[in-house]
């Protein structure tokens, strides 16, 4: 019964963990990540690939030289195409034009500073140009920095982002800006 | 002594709660008056610190206890001189500082509530968007290089509202210290009447700069008389 | 029978539909990507909600405003540690946990009775909690109103806002003084 009980919890916590990895986790990984051994680990794997046998269950688990991951059911396969089509070729938002021409005009830019600029969080929007390959975005130190894709300068016709009208003007706004916020305080701005 | 970290300081009406239970009184007018040395004593501690180390946080913060000082010295004019009359808009204003500090104090377990669970949580996590989908290009189907320089264009105009909307609060903020120096100064300069001091400035700097000479008068470095309410206030070094 | 089979269907589809997705949907969203009526789908998300309170799921669906997306049960976040966002491990200063939590109990508000309450310009504040995606804010009439974000409910592990210890008895507080003010006089400063 005990047993059962904590089973059921490895099945639960299993869940939690693969559907917010989304990346291919082997044994060891998954037993580090969850803190049980790689024979729980295994049991706990089985029973919610059982599990997921329900009819009432949209994902399955899939299974690639002993990596596993979640993924959705096949047989919604072709109305989740058109979903993901359809969302991709939404018209731009007024929000979203507003942060691709930020990243536009004044990359390479980081999340903090569209944000401080915008005044509000822009996470989802930063991910929807991302996967709409409008923007894309690199590391540097710990933190990612944001500029126009090569795809999308070539849509406009542009070869850099200097031929952007009004860019030098532009350029010395943000110029002026940050250089203003920072002397203000010694707080970083962004993160006042 | 000060904290400098300004996650220290709380804000105006959390101040005089504090004042007011420490003198164990309830939110009353008198009691009001009773603390408002007290916490104008704070309000020059916080301007002292601001001066020592500058920080836009902590002017915020003293910009939000000027406007709450002005209404305590107010209140506390009318106590010390009952025969004043208060127009409409101060009585209101001023019934309208108790009636948010009744407020407050319904509301205060509440910010204690959501500190606490906010230091005790347990998150739940959700996925990125289309966390599985790579990258497609897909670029929308109108979309020119004009567009992306008006959105710009508007988003920084935006920004310089916001920016003046900064430098008008900043504006706002002329600490006490330095106008009890202003003040002493011009009374050694030989200026002898209240109101040659505060012409040509805003009502904001007018009401610190009776802070200053309140102060001034508490530290007995001035005298001050007034033959009649609304009349000029003398001023004479002692 | 039949139609109890295509109830399981739809469930299975929206699980589907909300792990690919990720960000929150509402009724008519779903309806339109699922192809079915919006009763059908408010039908699915009862049933899915129902599913996860099993032990052995991992998941809650997090309810806001008429939105609904999946995430991970709190108890499991000991071992997503690492999913935490950097800007929410910071503490609140006293003037953002203030006008938080009035965010918090007394949503939708506006920001002229956040001042009020406050006493105190809410401007600086608000933008803060709005670039950290703290809070949300949506145009009514010609002004902002403020609520806590999914990001909120989902930092504090709720599944929705009324699961924040003690929301009835702070929900009164807040009926009480508004309807005692509009019920007082026709010109509020603080409420226009």
């Amino acid at each position: 019964m005990e047993e059962n009980k904590q089973n059921q919890n490895n099945v639960a916590a299993l869940e939690a963990v693969m559907f917010l990895y989304g990346e291919p986790m082997d044994l060891e990984k998954l037993s580090k990540v969850m803190k049980i051994s790689t024979e729980e680990a295994k049991t706990a794997l089985e029973e919610l690939k059982n599990n997921l046998l329900s009819e009432n269950r949209g994902l399955i688990l899939i299974e690639k030289g002993g990596s596993f991951v979640l993924a959705t059911k096949p047989e919604f396969s072709s109305f989740l195409d058109n979903f993901v089509r359809e969302n991709l070729k939404e018209d731009l938002t007024p929000a979203s034009l507003e942060t691709l021409s930020l990243i536009a005009y004044f990359s390479p830019i980081s999340r903090a500073q569209i944000d401080y600029i915008r005044g509000v969080n822009s996470s989802f929007i930063l991910r929807n140009l991302l996967i709409r390959g409008l923007v894309d975005r690199k590391m540097k130190g710990n933190m990612y920095l944001y500029e126009p894709s090569f795809d999308f300068l070539k849509h406009l016709g542009l070869e850099n982002i200097s031929q952007l009208p009004e860019f030098v003007r532009f350029q010395q706004i943000k110029d002026n800006y940050f250089s203003a916020e920072s002397s203000k305080s010694e707080n970083q701005p962004a993160f006042i | 002594m000060f904290e400098m970290k300004s996650v220290e300081f709380s804000g105006p009406l959390d101040k005089l709660l504090e004042l007011i239970e420490g003198k164990k009184m309830d939110i009353t007018r008198i009691s009001l008056a009773e603390v408002t040395a007290d916490f104008l004593t704070y309000l020059k501690d916080l301007t002292q610190a601001n001066q020592e180390n500058k920080n836009d946080s902590l002017s915020r913060i003293i910009a939000d206890f000027l406007v709450v000082a002005s209404q305590l010295i107010l209140i506390k004019s009318k106590a010390i001189l009952p025969e004043i009359e208060l127009s409409e808009e101060e009585e209101e204003s001023i019934q309208d500082l108790e009636k948010r500090l009744e407020l407050y104090n319904q509301i205060k377990p509440m910010l204690a509530v959501l500190k606490k669970s906010w230091k005790e949580n347990s998150p739940s996590f959700s996925r990125e968007m289309f966390s599985s989908i790579q990258p497609v290009f897909y670029p929308p189907l109108k979309i020119s290089i004009n567009d992306l320089k008006l959105s710009l264009q508007s988003l920084v105009d935006s920004l310089g509202s916001f920016i003046l909307e900064t430098e008008k609060i900043e504006r706002q903020i002329f600490t006490l210290e330095e106008k009890v120096a202003e003040l002493s100064q011009r009374i050694t300069d030989g200026i002898s009447k209240f109101s040659q001091v505060i012409s040509k400035k805003s009502r904001q700097e007018a009401i610190v700069m009776f802070l200053a000479l309140l102060h001034l008068l508490r530290d007995q470095v001035l005298r001050v008389k007034q033959s009649e309410i609304f009349k000029e206030i003398e001023l004479e070094r002692v």
